[in-house]
């Protein structure tokens, strides 16, 4: 049995006594991304504080995050459409862990976001924030906060949360 | 990236993959580095089917995949099958000294050993089929790694110089 | 099919990832009674560089595979290329260009620090995703919570997905998780994204597994027992993932279709004796048994409750153990339940064996940004 | 008897050095149109689809995951290869003859602009216990084979530089070539080693661009517009990828994997082949390549061949005429697509200047640059392969 299952496991005391030889490296993998022209109209919008989206005039859908073909027609999606910075919750979570693994006493609470003027169900990945954890729901209503205009830089983090769109204004 | 004013400037978007990664040596190379670091000895391991002797030693065989166990320990001497004169570091910049890479097949193995060739800098002073030897760090400075070879050098070997006069090559 | 073989599942293996790839490799042709230079090409399983942390690793891995002086090729598809991987293999032997493949799937997650975890930040979109520091447990926690508020489901129905499969691990000496909790033990595990508590998630970990398959007369001269592979399918969604539905995963059905189209399966339910669905997370059993058609849109947390899944019911779904219980080296965790229907079918899963001798096993994983379907379907009558 | 498969459609944009004004998406939405019109198909008829790509590459792990919106195969079958384009070529064949699919789209891209530090990424390939601790320019490796080769050989280092004058040459007459120029053996022989005997000007520089490929079974491939290309063989390989094992000196991947090619074509002697299409991602690995593929009885003859214009366009064995990899630049996975690109342009009569007038069967070759040693050879032909 144990011949058909090899395997070494190590614990972390045995790699601590150093009798395992291990050696690290941290590559140098970097990258400047050509945004293209439908994520780079995107970022740009943003930063003028603004979300824009793409309509295809096949399927009728208004697709954001913008592209400039059409996933389902498989053609050259038509207009540019500005949309709201208002939506929905479609699905969201309480997370408490960071993206290494470190652990947060309060949590980060990612949502996908349907986007009021854009097509049914069509969602972008962000954060909400200044709502009670618990208060979150499937279909609440939210809307964007935005950082003040000198300090965007084209980025979906000019968007810096979401939160519900019931409570006053600020 | 800096603030910009225009749409146009949000063409490229900088990223980098954030990891770090830690290697054991394996099965195979805890034996490796083990002997090499406790007795400056290099083991490699035999597969008599394949008539193969692989440094530095391996837990299969690469060509019947049959488990090896048979240990043997390779003498620091062998021969130079091919070298290198490397300008560049990994960013592509000039390199101040040329940075001097071999592969040695040493007598008794059946592959070779990349690493350093020591006190060479020009190509006249060498070439393929030269006699070399193993330059093993002290044992206070082993820590178990490749590293813990200093790297080749070249000997003195009287009959391959009246055999073969060392070619130029290129310029 | 003519033979399997694995490594244990571990947390971290001393074993290079090579030396990994290589015993899974030898066991697989030791249970085929093979030998490497009977075999007419390798294919390789793998998911990200990022784990192993070697840059083109295919390559890297070819000799540890058996690859060296062979046609070798690596396929694809993140954490469908367990099952996928077969799918390769099949039509590599089944176009005639070959009589045998061996199939190694390997991973070793241990590598990647400061956790393996890390490595999925550089799955998601690096423009529009990425600098809001998203981890991987967002999408599994978004996509549960969507599932859950779509049917209704609670977290207590999930929770019994993750006792279920550690404790069928318990019968598998190569896992990483067995072990014998209750639903109670699974909702008293931390929160790591509501709605997941770390108990419903499966482990990183290192390890490999490996098969070979043969054309028929190649299969029916070596073996006396060999396991048909009768149907492949895979499908891949868009990576628009914000945009899809994540209630349903209309592409694992599509994908289960076109295996059980080609296996002559027409009701799924009644005709698939027993399934190793994708595990990484609990809830994803149940969502993939829904899109593998062996359970009706949001009743799969029901027929566990029935008892429906276990052992002794009616469809024993993981028998294994699965992710959950033996372990997550991503490709190698699909390769394990092609493993499973192997050993299950042939009546050699030791322990594990399920009752009333299974003829047929359906095998499933999926992968990427909750995009990927892929399917096989094994069994003891070779297909029409 | 094997199914006959022949490349029905092809799509592709001219390589360049960069591509700023379109993401990876965009780009091959555009080429993928294309080669789908040129085929006189919808993207609604397409059963099977491979991208040929590698998550370093991309700069995104399991890359996978982008590949299928900008192909039209949403929900279908869809799966990545993390090898060369022709490795896709001869998946796809696979997938045909097992009746798994009918037509099948190979697609590979290079964003290689978009990669800051190639080099390192290279780095990233080699062992990490054995080789990478030494901390060296991987193209270094190249230096040490191309050093064994000529030792072995006898090939001279302006043998190798000739290949470059001529593939530079060449590209002058392709629009889609990168890196045309007019140069002498003498600009490349001063030029600034890399690593000792490697120069500078012998390697291939890297371009932006994407292939795809449409392939089809016979009763499809009767049916479209444009005269198919048939695939008569289709071999891939890999020598033992570890540096202290491998072969060093010849190319045992191609030669493996042509033998396999030519086998499955029927082909006995390669004076049946018109013109070669071979990885030049270094000088002399055009040369050692060419050894590989069978063409001289004698390793030496590869660099009088060429020094004596036998590979030039106007020779007697044309090879890449369309500028290779030295000439058009190295679009990392889209390499061999690119190399096969050029035997369907030739084969159909669409090379314009640089049209062969015999240009009947032609071979394609590529390999995956170091550390690696992976390659695959793919042939094909006007004229229907024999049952």
């Amino acid at each position: 049995m144990n011949d058909k299952y090899a395997g070494t496991p190590l614990g972390e005391r045995e790699l601590n006594r150093g009798k395992i030889f291990v050696n690290s490296y941290t590559p140098k993998l970097h990258y400047q991304w050509d945004t293209g022209e439908g994520i780079g109209r995107y970022l740009g919008e943003l930063k003028r504080g603004r979300l824009i989206a793409r309509r295809c005039d096949g399927c009728q859908r208004i697709l954001i995050p913008p592209r400039m073909f059409c996933e389902r027609c498989f053609r050259p999606t038509d207009e540019w459409i500005y949309v709201n910075d208002t939506g929905k919750v479609l699905t969201f979570s309480l997370c408490y862990v960071t993206w290494n693994v470190r652990r947060l006493k309060q949590p980060l609470i990612p949502a996908v976001i349907e986007i009021d003027g854009a097509s049914a169900g069509m969602g972008i990945l962000h954060l909400l924030k200044k709502v009670p954890p618990k208060k979150v729901r499937v279909g609440m209503r939210v809307r964007a906060v935005w950082r003040p205009p000198a300090e965007r830089r084209g980025s979906i983090t000019d968007i810096l949360y979401w939160r519900p769109a019931t409570e006053e204004r600020e | 990236m800096k603030p910009s004013a225009r749409i146009e400037d949000h063409r490229t978007w900088p990223g980098a993959i954030p990891i770090t990664s830690t290697y054991t040596a394996g099965v195979a190379g805890q034996i490796f580095f083990d002997a090499l670091k406790q007795s400056g000895k290099l083991i490699a391991t035999r597969c008599r089917p394949c008539k193969q002797v692989y440094l530095p030693a391996r837990l299969f065989c690469e060509r019947c995949l049959d488990a090896l166990t048979e240990q043997v320990e390779i003498k620091p001497t062998g021969r130079l099958i091919s070298y290198t004169l490397c300008q560049v570091d990994r960013d592509r910049r000039p390199l101040r000294r040329p940075q001097a890479l071999a592969l040695v097949q040493l007598d008794g193995a059946n592959t070779v050993l990349l690493h350093y060739l020591l006190d060479v800098t020009r190509p006249e002073q060498i070439s393929i089929g030269a006699r070399v030897e193993v330059v093993i760090k002290p044992k206070r400075r082993r820590i178990g790694s490749i590293l813990d070879i200093e790297g080749f050098r070249l000997v003195h070997d009287p009959e391959f110089s009246s055999k073969r006069t060392p070619r130029r090559k290129g310029r | 099919m003519i033979g399997a073989g694995m490594t244990r599942f571990m947390h971290r293996a001393l074993e290079t990832p090579k030396e990994l790839a290589w015993h899974a490799a030898n066991a697989a042709l030791a249970s085929s009674q093979l030998k490497l230079k009977q075999i007419d090409c390798v294919v390789l399983g793998t998911a990200p560089d990022a784990f192993d942390g070697v840059h083109m690793k295919s390559e890297y891995l070819a000799d540890g595979c058996g690859g060296r002086g062979k046609p070798f090729l690596r396929c694809y598809v993140g954490g469908g290329t367990g099952v996928y991987a077969v799918a390769q293999a099949y039509f590599q032997v089944a176009s005639g260009m070959f009589d045998t493949a061996l199939v190694v799937c390997e991973e070793k997650m241990s590598s990647c620090q400061p956790h393996p975890q890390a490595a999925f930040l550089t799955i998601f979109d690096p423009i529009t995703e990425q600098p809001l520091k998203p981890n991987l447990l967002w999408i599994f926690a978004l996509e549960q919570t969507r599932y859950m508020e779509t049917y209704g489901i609670t977290i207590e129905e999930i929770a019994r997905v993750a006792v279920k499969n550690k404790r069928n691990a318990l019968n598998h000496p190569a896992a990483q998780l067995a072990a014998e909790l209750t639903v109670e033990d699974v909702l008293g595990s931390e929160i790591m994204a509501w709605p997941v508590h770390r108990l419903m998630v499966s482990p990183t970990s290192d390890g490999a597994a490996a098969i070979v398959i043969a054309a028929e007369e190649v299969a029916r001269r070596v073996s006396d027992k060999p396991i048909w592979i009768q149907g492949i399918g895979w499908s891949l969604d868009s990576a628009y993932w914000t945009n899809r539905d994540l209630a349903y995963p209309e592409y694992v059905e599509k994908a289960a279709w076109m295996a059980y189209d080609m296996a002559g399966v027409k009701e799924p339910r009644k005709e698939i004796h027993f399934a190793e669905p994708y595990d990484p997370f609990a809830y994803k059993e149940l969502h993939h048994l829904e899109g593998l058609q062996l359970a009706p849109k949001g009743q799969a947390p029901r027929l566990l409750a029935d008892g429906v899944f276990e052992r002794d019911g009616d469809l024993p779904v993981t028998p294994s153990g699965g992710l959950l219980g033996v372990g997550n080296p991503i490709a190698a965790a699909g390769m394990m339940k092609i493993c499973e229907l192997f050993w299950q079918t042939r009546g050699e899963a030791g322990k594990r064996q399920l009752p009333g001798k299974p003829e047929r096993g359906v095998a499933q994983a999926w992968g990427d940004l909750m995009q990927v379907g892929t399917v096989v379907v094994m069994g003891t009558k070779k297909p029409d | 008897m094997s199914e006959r498969v022949a490349i029905i459609g092809i799509g592709f944009v001219p390589l360049q050095p960069a591509t700023p004004r379109h993401s990876f998406k965009e780009m091959v939405f555009e080429v993928a149109q294309k080669a789908y019109a040129d085929a006189g198909i919808s993207f609604e008829e397409i059963d099977s689809f491979v991208t040929c790509a590698e998550d370093f590459n991309e700069g995104i792990s399991i890359f996978d995951e982008y590949t299928p919106d900008q192909l039209g195969c949403r929900q279908k079958p869809m799966h990545t290869l993390t090898q060369d384009g022709l490795h896709g070529i001869a998946d796809a064949l696979m997938q045909i003859r097992a009746g798994v699919a009918d037509i099948v789209v190979v697609e590979a891209h290079s964003k290689a602009s978009n990669i800051i530090t190639p080099d390192w990424l290279l780095d990233y390939a080699l062992d990490p216990v054995y080789n990478r601790p030494l901390g060296f320019n991987p193209h270094a490796l190249a230096a040490l084979e191309m050093n064994r080769f000529i030792d072995q050989t006898g090939i001279t280092a302006s043998q190798c530089a000739d290949v470059v004058v001529k593939n530079r040459l060449n590209a002058r007459d392709n629009p889609l070539a990168a890196y045309a120029l007019k140069t002498n053996r003498s600009t490349v022989d001063s030029s600034p080693y890399v690593s000792y005997p490697l120069h500078e000007e012998e390697l291939a520089k890297y371009a932006d661009g994407c292939v795809v490929i449409v392939v089809a079974n016979e009763a499809t491939a009767k049916k479209v517009v444009n005269q198919p290309v048939w695939i008569l063989g289709a071999g891939f390989a890999n020598d033992s990828p570890t540096i202290e094992s491998r072969c060093w000196g010849q190319a045992e991947y191609a030669r493996y994997a042509a033998q396999s090619a030519f086998l499955q074509a029927g082909i006995k002697s390669v004076d049946d082949i018109d013109f070669f299409e071979v990885d030049d991602t270094y000088a002399y690995k055009e040369l050692q390549h060419l050894i590989a593929l069978g063409l001289y009885d004698e390793p030496v003859e590869a660099g009088r061949a060429t020094e004596s214009g036998e590979t030039r366009r106007d020779g007697k064995t044309p090879v890449n005429v369309s500028g290779g990899a030295l000439g058009m630049g190295l679009p990392l996975e889209a390499h061999g697509l690119y190399r096969i690109l050029e035997l369907v342009l030739q084969v159909r009569g669409q090379a314009g200047e640089r049209q062969l007038s015999r240009a009947k069967i032609g071979v394609a070759q590529s390999w995956r640059g170091v550390p690696t040693t992976s390659g695959a050879v793919v042939i094909v032909g006007s004229e229907a392969p024999r049952g």
